[in-house]
C-alpha cells in the first residue's frame, strides 16, 4: 500500500476496459467524412487498462485519501460536517442526473420548481430578497455579487467608485474577487475584540471619500467572532454611499439566528457546499448562490425560475434588462442544489437552527476544553469556529505545521492553519454540528497530549508524521521544479518544441 | 431528523461545561446584536423525515423528462453520453466525496495522484503541456483564458468567434464589462469564422482570439489558417472545446498551435445534470504554468525519499497572493476531474479513439438520412463532428413540439440565438445513439412533415 | 467485450511459457476425452456490450411494477419497509461486496466484526442466547429447526401449525421426506393454532413443534399457553417468524420460552428483490450452540493480544464434519446479514420500537376503515401486528385485478392456500405507508365495490 | 485503525439515525391494540448511535476487509474472479429490487421472462433439459440435486437404494448433503493421476450392488484435474443403476468446452456466485440452480417459468405431481440471479468460452512458473485451478497456513489451504481469468520469495503476518469458550437462566 504506480503504468498495448456499442451502420472510410488535415494522427496516449486493473488502481488510491466518513475532520472556514448519503441518492435519481439543460420547460418542470424554490428557501435564510444560483463556488459568488455592486453603482452614474474595503482577516478570494472585478482593495484593521475596528473604517471611509464601492465582510469572522459593531458598519459604509458584500461562508453559523439582511447587508454569498452539507468532493464541485436586496435585483444573473400560478407551470424568466447577463452556462451546479434543496427540506426552520446553535455549542466547549493549552488569541465566546495560535508551542520550536502533521497520526484531518493571517501561527478549528461529543473529547485529549508532547519532546511533534502512507513532501521542490503531469514513455511528444516535463 | 447527534442532555452537559446554561445564555454570549437577532422561526416548509423526503423528490425529479427514457437530439454544449458502470461506482467512494481540497498531502495522496493523472490526461487528449486541477466549467474557463491573456493590462482585446457557444459568449460579456477588456464578436462565413473578419479585426491591442472548435454549429473551424493569421500578432490562440470526445478523432489543438485550451469536460464521465456541475478545463502551453489559474498538482518526494504529490505553484492563488492572485478560484471541480480520470482510463487508448469515429460515423449517417427527407437540407456544406446543423421546412419549436410527443427531444432551435437562421435546428448524434434511434427520429421527421402538408 | 484483462498477444506469450502453442493444445493436454468436447458454440445469445445490455436490461425491469411505482399491500412473508439510505451506501462499500467467507481473519476482521455485531443484535430482538451468521431462508432456517430438533435420530415427529406460511410448510414437506421424519399440521381454530389440535398431537415422539408468530393471517399465536403444553414434553418450541419488525413491539421469543427461533430477516434491511436474496436468521438457548446450523463468528485473542474475531466451532460444519455435519450449509447470506447490522444499527433502540409501534397503529388503523366498508368484515377477531386478514364481498381475484387498474396492489388472496376462505385477503401495512396510501386503497375499495353492485 | 470498537460500545442513551415519518393517524395506546401479554416489556438494547456514527463504523469495518476489489483472491475452489459493477447496478434497478414476490403475474413479465431466459441459457451451458433457480447456493444446489435423485428412484420403486458415492476430494458439502438426504456415503480413493480410482469404483459398486443410488463428481474435480475416465465413469454407474450428480462448482473450467450433460451427468449443480461472478458479499448470497436430465424434469421443485407464444406472456407453471414441491419459499436468490443473467448476455457464447480458456491459461501459468518451489503432487496440466503441496517446506517446519499467513503480508488474498484433503499441507490455487499476468508475476515472485525465506528465514514464515490489522487469531481459544455475541452493560438479562455469554 505503500506507493500506487500511476495508471499510466499499468496496463499493456491492447488493453481495454469498457466497450463502445458495435457500430450498427454502414462503415466508411474516416476519410471520406472528413479532411485529412482534420484528423488526429495518433490516438492520445491514454492508458491501456482492463477493468479490473482501473478498479484496483482507483480503489487503492481511495484507500489513501481521508474522508469526513472517516474520521474528524475540524478544518476551520471549510465547515466539514457529515454529508447525508440521502443528498447522494437523491442527486443521483434519473430525473435529476439524466436530464439535459437544454430540454424544453414543459419537459423539466421539476427542475425548475426545485429551482424555484431553493431560491426562495435561501432568501428566507439570508434575508434577502432574491437569488441567484448559478455561481459555482463562493469564490464565483464573491465576483458575481461585486459585479452586481458594479452594475448598481454604473446604473447610478458612480461607475467610479473603485475601493472595495477588506477586513485584514478575510479569506484570500475576497481580495482577488475585488480585483478581478476591476476594484482597488484597502485593508481594513481588526480591533482588539477581533471586530473590524471602527475608526480605522472611519478613517478609511474619510480618506476615500466618494470612491468606496463596498465593504466586503464574513460575519462571523474569519476569527469566529460575531461582529458586535456589524449595525454600526452598515450604516456607516452605506452612509459613504458603499454597497455591504457578506461572505456566506461562515452561514452554518448563523441559520434561523440572525440573517445578512437584517443586518445590512446588500448582497450575500452561500457556499452551500459548506452550510449546506454538500460533499467536497476533494475540492469541489460546490455552490456559490448570491442573494441581493430588493435595490439590487434587476441587476441579477438570469434566467431566473418563475412560477405562473394560473397555468399552474414553471418557467424561466426572461431577464431585465438591466441584468449583468451571465455568469456561466447554463443554471448552476444543480446536482449540487439538488443536495442543498434535500437538506433544507430535511431539517426545516427548526432543524436548521438546531443546526447553527449546535455548530456554535460545539465550537465552544472545544475552545474553553483547550484554552488553558494554547494560546487563544481573542478571549470571546465564539460562534462556530474559533482560532488558536501556537505562540506557545513555538517557543519550544514546534510550529503550527508541526501540531497539524502530529495530528495526523491520531487518526483526525488537522484544523486549518496559518489563516487566518492576523493571527501568528494560527490554528483554525471548526468542530461543526455533526460530531458527538466523545468525538470532541478524544479531540480534545490528542490536543492536550500535542502540548504536551511539545514540552517533553518536541522533536517528536517536529517528525511527525509517523502513520502516514507518505511522510511530510518537499514542497519547495515541487514548485521549484514542476512536475505537473507523466510523461514517461507511453507519451507521445508534444508537437510544441517546448519540453513537456521539467525534472 | 436531524444529522446533529448529540442529545439534548448530552448539550445540557456541554453548556455547562462551557459555563452557561441555556443555548440562548451562549448565543447571548456571542455578542450578537439583540437588534439583529431573528425573531421569529424562519419561514420555511416544516422538516420531512427521510422517507416523506425521497418521496417528494422522486415525485419532483420524475416531473423531468431523463434520457433514460426520451430519445434526445440535444447537444449545443451538453453530451449525452455512454456512461461505464465502474465510473461511478469508483469516483462516489466515500474516501473521495468527502474529502475538502487535499491541503493535507499526506492523507490525501489518492486525490492528489488522481489530479495529477487527470492533467496527464487533459494533456493527452489536447497535446498541450500543462493542464491545471479543474475550473468551473467551459464557459469561466474561457473567460479564465481572456483573463489570462489581459493578463495586467489596463486595456485590451480579445477577439470571439460568433460560432462560439452562446452562452460562452454572454460570460465572456459579463466579465469583460467588470474586469474592463474590450470583446469583439467575429462575424461569419458558411457557418465558421470568417477568416478576413479576423484578419481585419485583428489589432496590436489583440491580446487573444478565441475560436470554438468543433463551432457551436458542429462545424469545423479552419483552424490552422487562423493559427497563420493570430500568431502574425501576439495574441494568444485560444481554442474553446464544449465537446471534448471529438478529440478522439481530431487533430488537438496542440497540434494546429493553440496557446491555450479551455473547455468543459462534462462529456468525459460525468452526467448532464441538468447543466451542473461541469467540469472547466484548462490546459496550456509550457510558459504559462506560472500564470494559470486555479489548482495544480505536482510530484515531489517526502521526508523518506518516497514520490508524493502535492498542491503546488500555490503562489499563484488567491490565498497567498490574494488580490494579485492569478484568478479568484479555490473550490474548483474536483471529484468531476476524477470522474473523467476514471473515464478516460475505461476508455483508454482504444476505446477513447473509437468513440471520436463512432459520433463522427453516427452523426454522419444521421445528416444523411434526415437532409435526404423533402424540404430538410443542411444548413451548412462543412465538415462536422458529431453535431449538424439542418434547414427545416417549419419552425424548429413546431417540430420539436411535434417529437416531444412521441417522447423525443428533437434538436437545438438556432434561430432562438441566430435570427438569420430561422427554422434550423442543431442535431447532436453521439455513440450512445442506436441506429434504432436515429431511424426513429428519421420517421417522425417524416411522419411530421408529412402530415403538415 | 470481457472482462479477461490480458490480450491475445500476451495469452500467446502465457501459452509459450506454459509450453504449448495455442489454447486447443493446452485443452487437450488437460485431458478432457475428446468424445466429450463440445462441437459448437453454446447456443446462446451473441455478447452484449455494456450500454447495449444496460437498455436491455432497463427494458426487462420496467416490465416489472415496482413499489415505488405501485402502492402495494401484499406481505404474506415479504415485507416493504423504509430503508434509511444510510443502509445500502454502507453495506454495498466493495470491500465487504468482493470479499469471500472470511476465511483469513487477519485480513476480514471488518466482516467479522460486523457478523459479531449481528448475532448480537439478533440475540437482542430475540431474547435469545445464541444466533448463527445467517441461513438461506426463513423456509430453510425453519427447516433447519426441525433438522436440529430431530438429530440423529432415524425417525421422528415434529409437529407444524398450518398457519405457518404456506412455502415454508411446503419447503419442510420436502425436507421431511427427504431426511425422513414425519411431519404433522396442527389444524386451525379462528385464524390460530389449535391448542386442542396441539394437545392430541403431542407424543413422545414428538421432536419440535412449529409455530409461526405472528402467523400468517397476521395474528398473534397463544405463543404462552402452546409453550405450556410443548415443554410438558421433550419437544423443541420452535418460533418461526416471516416478520421480524414485530419485535419491535411484541414480547420476544426468549420471554416466552422458545427453544429456537427460526426466520426470514428480509424485512430488517433488505430490498424484497422479487423474494430473494433472502435472509434466515437462525437463534437458540445456549445449550444448542453446538448443535447450531451455520456459521458462527466469535471474539478471541490475537497473538499480540489485542481482541478480534474468528469463525469458530467450525467442528460443526461440513468442510470439518463432512457427512456428520450438523447442517450442509455452506456459502450463507452474509451480505444481507450486514445490511441488517447496519439498518437495525440505523433505527436503533428507539427507532427499532417505533417501527413495532407504527407498524401495529397503521395497520389497525386500516383495518378499521376497511371493516367500516359494507360488505367487509374482520375475518378473524384476534390481535395482529401488521397483516390481517379480511372477508370481502368479491372475490379476492376481482377486486386485486380492479385494484391492479388503479396502481395499486391489493391484498394475498388467502383462497390460494386455504380453499375454505372463500373471497379472503390479508393485507399488510407497514410504517411505510402513509396515511394517505391507507386512505386512497380504501377508496379504490368502496369505488370497486360500489361499482360492482 | 488497530482496533475499532463494537457498534454496542458507541452512542449515547436518546441517540440515534434514522427518523420514521411522523404518525399521520390517530394515536392509541397500545395497550388498547393488544392485549398485555402480547407486548414486549423493555426496547430490545439495540444500539443508540447517530447516522455519522454508523458511517464512520462501517466504513471503519470495510477497512479492514479485504476484497477482489483491492487484489488478488487465489483462493482455490472459490473463483474470486472480477465481480463487474454492471451487473450491481442491474440488480439494484428499481424494477427487479423493488418487487414484491407475490406480485400478479401480469405485473411481474419482465422477472418471469429474465428467468425464463436464464433457465435456458443454464440448460445450454450445462447440457440438461430443464433447471430450477431455487436454491440459494451451491450445498442448497446438491441436496436439491439429491432429492430429485431420490425421487426418481422411488419413482422407479427403488427407493431402497442408499448408497452415494463421493471421491475423497470431494468438497464437504457432498457428503454432508448427501447425508442431509438420508443417504449414506462411501468414498471413492482417487488413482495417481488425481481421478477416481475406477478399479475401486468398480469394487465399490459390486459391493453395493443394487443400492447405489449416485455418484457425486466434481469434474474438473478439486485438484482442478480432469477426470480422463469420466465416460467410462458415468456408463458404470448408469449401468449400477445410480445418477450421475455433477457439482458444477468448477464449472468456470468448462464453459463452451465441455458440458456435464455430454459427459452423461443426470443432475448438475451451478455455482452462479463462482462461475457468473456475482459478488460473494463476504460469504454470501449465492445461487445454485440445479439442471437435470430429460427422465428428472418431473421431480424438478417447482413452479418453473413458462411462456405462452400465442398470448406472448410469462407465467408460473403449475408444478408436475411428480414434483418434489419447494426447496424454499419464492423462486430463488432472484437478485442474485439477475447478476447472472447479466453476465451471460454481457459475454455471449464466445465470450463464456474465452473466459474457461483463459482461466485454464493462466492457472497452467502459475502452476508451471512455481511448480520447481514447491511440491505439485498430480504433474498434469490443470483446468482452472491446481493444487500444490507445501511438503517440502514443511521439512523446515513451515506449513501451508504458515505460507498462507506470510502471503498476507504482500497485499494478496492466500489460496485455499488444507484442502482438498487427499494433498498433504495443500495450496489450492485458483488464479481465475480475469487477472492480468503482471498479477500473475507478481504473486508467482511472491510464493517463490516465501519458498525462499522457509529455507533462509522460515521464523520469519511462521511468524507470519507481520502488516494485518490483527495478528494470528487463537482459534482454539474461540473454540474453548464461546463468545458469540457482546453482552456488555447495555444488553438486559436473556429470559433464560441460562448465561448468555461464556467467558
Ligand atoms: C471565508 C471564506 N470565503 C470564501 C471562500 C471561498 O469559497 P469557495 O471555495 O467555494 O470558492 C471560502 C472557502 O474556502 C471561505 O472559507
Ligand atoms: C467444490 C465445491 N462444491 C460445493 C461447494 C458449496 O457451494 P456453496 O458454498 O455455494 O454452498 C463449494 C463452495 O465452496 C465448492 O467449492
Amino acid at each position: 500500500m505503500s506507493t500506487e504506480q500511476l495508471i499510466f503504468e499499468k496496463g499493456a498495448p491492447g488493453r481495454r476496459a469498457a466497450t463502445l456499442p458495435e457500430l450498427d451502420i454502414p462503415l466508411r472510410p474516416l476519410e471520406s467524412l472528413l479532411p485529412a488535415d482534420h484528423l488526429r494522427a495518433e490516438p492520445a496516449p491514454l492508458p491501456e487498462v482492463s477493468e479490473i486493473e482501473i478498479v484496483r488502481h482507483f480503489t487503492h488510491l481511495s484507500q489513501r485519501n481521508f474522508g469526513v466518513d472517516m474520521g474528524f475532520y475540524p478544518l476551520g472556514s471549510c465547515t466539514m460536517k457529515y454529508n447525508p448519503k440521502l443528498n447522494e441518492d437523491m442527486a443521483a435519481l434519473p430525473g435529476f442526473a439524466r436530464v439535459h439543460p437544454l430540454e424544453h420547460e414543459s419537459l423539466t418542470q421539476g427542475a425548475i420548481q426545485l429551482l424555484f424554490e431553493l431560491e426562495q428557501y435561501l432568501a428566507e435564510i439570508s434575508g434577502m430578497k432574491r437569488i441567484t444560483l448559478q455561481p459555482a463556488a463562493g469564490a464565483h459568488g464573491e465576483i458575481t455579487g461585486l459585479m452586481l455592486i458594479k452594475a448598481y453603482h454604473e446604473h447610478r452614474g458612480e461607475g467610479h467608485r473603485n475601493i472595495v474595503l477588506i477586513p485584514d482577516g478575510a479569506h484570500g478570494t475576497n481580495p482577488a474577487s475585488a480585483a478581478l472585478a476591476g476594484y482597488k482593495t484597502v485593508e481594513l484593521r481588526s480591533d482588539a475584540r477581533g471586530g473590524v475596528d471602527v475608526h480605522h473604517l472611519e478613517e478609511v471611509l474619510a480618506a476615500h471619500e466618494g470612491n468606496i464601492a463596498a465593504l466586503m465582510m464574513t460575519n462571523p469572522n474569519t476569527l469566529g467572532l460575531f461582529d458586535e459593531h456589524i449595525v454600526e458598519i452598515a450604516e456607516r459604509v452605506h452612509r459613504a454611499g458603499g454597497q455591504l458584500y457578506y461572505d456566506g461562508a461562515n452561514a452554518n453559523a448563523i441559520m434561523g439566528i440572525t440573517r445578512p439582511g437584517d443586518m445590512g447587508f446588500d448582497v450575500v454569498h452561500f457556499n452551500l457546499h459548506k452550510t449546506c452539507s454538500t460533499p467536497h468532493g476533494g475540492g469541489g464541485p460546490g455552490a456559490g448562490p448570491v442573494g441581493v436586496a430588493e435595490h439590487l435585483v434587476s441587476f441579477l444573473p438570469g434566467p431566473l425560475p418563475a412560477y405562473d400560478a394560473e397555468s399552474d407551470t414553471y418557467y424561466w424568466a426572461e431577464n431585465d434588462p438591466l441584468s449583468i447577463g451571465r455568469v456561466r452556462a447554463n443554471c448552476g451546479n444543480f446536482l449540487v442544489l439538488v443536495r442543498a434543496y434535500t437538506y433544507i427540506r430535511f431539517n426545516g426552520p427548526d432543524g436548521l437552527r438546531h443546526v447553527s446553535e449546535s455548530a456554535i455549542l460545539n465550537a465552544n466547549y472545544v475552545m474553553r476544553a483547550l484554552q488553558d493549552a494554547y494560546d487563544l488569541p481573542f478571549d470571546r465566546a465564539c460562534m462556530h469556529e474559533f482560532v488558536f495560535s501556537a505562540n506557545r508551542q513555538k517557543r519550544n520550536d514546534v510550529h503550527a505545521l508541526d501540531i497539524a502533521k502530529r495530528l495526523l497520526d491520531f487518526g483526525v484531518h488537522p484544523p486549518t492553519i496559518y489563516f487566518p493571517l492576523i493571527v501568528p501561527e494560527a490554528l483554525m478549528i471548526e468542530p461543526t454540528e455533526t460530531e458527538t461529543r466523545e468525538t470532541l473529547d478524544e479531540f480534545i485529549g490528542m490536543m492536550r497530549q500535542i502540548a504536551r508532547e511539545s514540552i517533553d519532546e518536541p522533536e517528536k511533534v517536529r517528525q511527525a508524521p509517523y502513520t502516514t502512507v507518505v511522510g511530510r513532501l518537499d514542497q519547495t521542490l515541487a514548485a521549484r521544479k514542476p512536475d505537473l503531469r507523466w510523461a514517461g514513455s507511453a507519451v507521445s511528444q508534444p508537437a510544441s518544441p517546448i519540453p513537456s516535463r521539467v525534472r | 431528523m436531524s444529522y446533529v447527534p448529540n442529545t439534548t442532555a448530552e448539550q445540557q452537559a456541554m453548556l455547562r461545561a462551557v459555563g452557561v446554561e441555556t443555548i440562548e445564555d451562549l448565543l447571548t454570549a456571542t455578542s450578537i446584536p439583540e437588534q439583529v437577532r431573528l425573531k421569529h422561526p424562519l419561514a420555511l416548509p416544516p422538516a420531512l423525515p427521510e422517507p416523506n423526503l425521497k418521496r417528494l423528490m422522486l415525485g419532483i425529479s420524475e416531473k423531468n423528462a431523463d434520457l433514460d427514457h426520451y430519445l434526445s437530439f440535444l447537444g449545443a454544449g451538453s453530451y449525452d453520453h455512454i456512461l461505464p458502470s465502474v465510473v461511478p461506482h469508483l469516483y462516489k467512494r466515500a474516501e473521495f466525496v468527502t474529502s475538502y481540497t487535499p491541503y493535507q498531502p499526506e492523507i490525501s495522496q489518492g486525490m492528489l495522484q488522481a489530479i495529477y493523472e487527470f492533467q496527464t490526461m487533459i494533456c493527452q487528449i489536447t497535446n498541450m503541456d500543462t493542464a491545471n486541477a479543474s475550473l468551473y466549467d467551459g464557459s469561466t474557463a474561457v473567460v479564465e483564458a481572456a483573463l489570462l491573456a489581459i493578463g495586467t493590462a489596463t486595456n485590451g482585446e480579445v477577439l470571439v468567434s460568433r460560432a462560439l457557444d452562446p452562452q460562452y459568449r454572454a460570460t465572456l460579456r459579463t466579465y469583460a464589462w467588470a474586469r474592463g477588456f474590450t470583446l469583439r464578436e467575429l462575424e461569419l462565413e458558411q457557418g465558421v469564422t470568417s477568416l478576413a473578419a479576423l484578419e481585419s479585426a485583428l489589432t496590436p491591442e489583440t491580446k487573444a482570439v478565441i475560436i470554438q472548435h468543433p463551432n457551436f454549429f458542429g462545424n469545423l473551424e479552419e483552424v490552422r489558417a487562423i493559427e497563420q493569421l493570430v500568431h502574425r500578432t501576439n495574441a494568444l490562440y485560444v481554442i474553446a472545446i464544449t465537446e471534448p470526445a471529438s478529440l478522439g478523432v481530431l487533430a488537438a489543438p496542440g497540434d494546429y498551435g493553440a496557446d491555450i485550451v479551455a473547455g468543459e469536460g462534462q462529456s468525459l464521465g460525468s452526467p448532464l445534470g441538468y447543466g451542473g456541475p461541469a467540469l472547466g478545463l484548462f490546459a496550456t502551453k509550457q510558459n504559462f504554468v506560472r500564470r494559470m489559474p486555479g489548482r495544480l498538482v505536482g510530484k515531489t518526494i517526502d521526508d523518506r525519499g518516497q514520490e508524493g504529490y502535492v498542491l503546488t505553484l500555490q503562489t499563484r492563488e488567491q490565498h497567498i497572493k490574494r488580490e494579485r492572485a492569478t484568478s479568484n478560484i479555490c473550490t474548483n471541480q474536483a471529484l468531476l476531474a476524477l470522474a473523467t480520470t476514471v473515464y478516460l482510463a475505461a476508455l483508454g487508448k482504444q476505446g477513447f479513439r473509437e468513440l471520436g469515429e463512432q459520433c463522427l460515423r453516427k452523426a454522419h449517417y444521421a445528416s444523411e438520412r434526415i437532409s435526404a427527407i423533402p424540404g430538410f437540407t443542411m444548413l451548412f456544406n462543412r465538415p462536422f463532428f458529431d453535431e449538424f446543423a439542418v434547414s427545416a421546412p417549419l419552425p424548429a419549436e413546431q417540430l420539436n413540439a411535434e417529437l416531444r410527443e412521441r417522447a423525443i427531444i428533437g434538436g437545438y432551435d438556432l434561430s432562438r440565438e441566430y435570427p438569420e437562421f430561422e427554422n434550423a435546428m442543431l442535431f447532436a448524434v453521439t455513440e450512445a445513439h442506436t441506429r434504432e434511434d436515429i431511424d426513429s427520429l428519421v420517421a417522425a421527421l417524416e411522419d411530421i412533415v408529412g402530415s403538415a402538408e
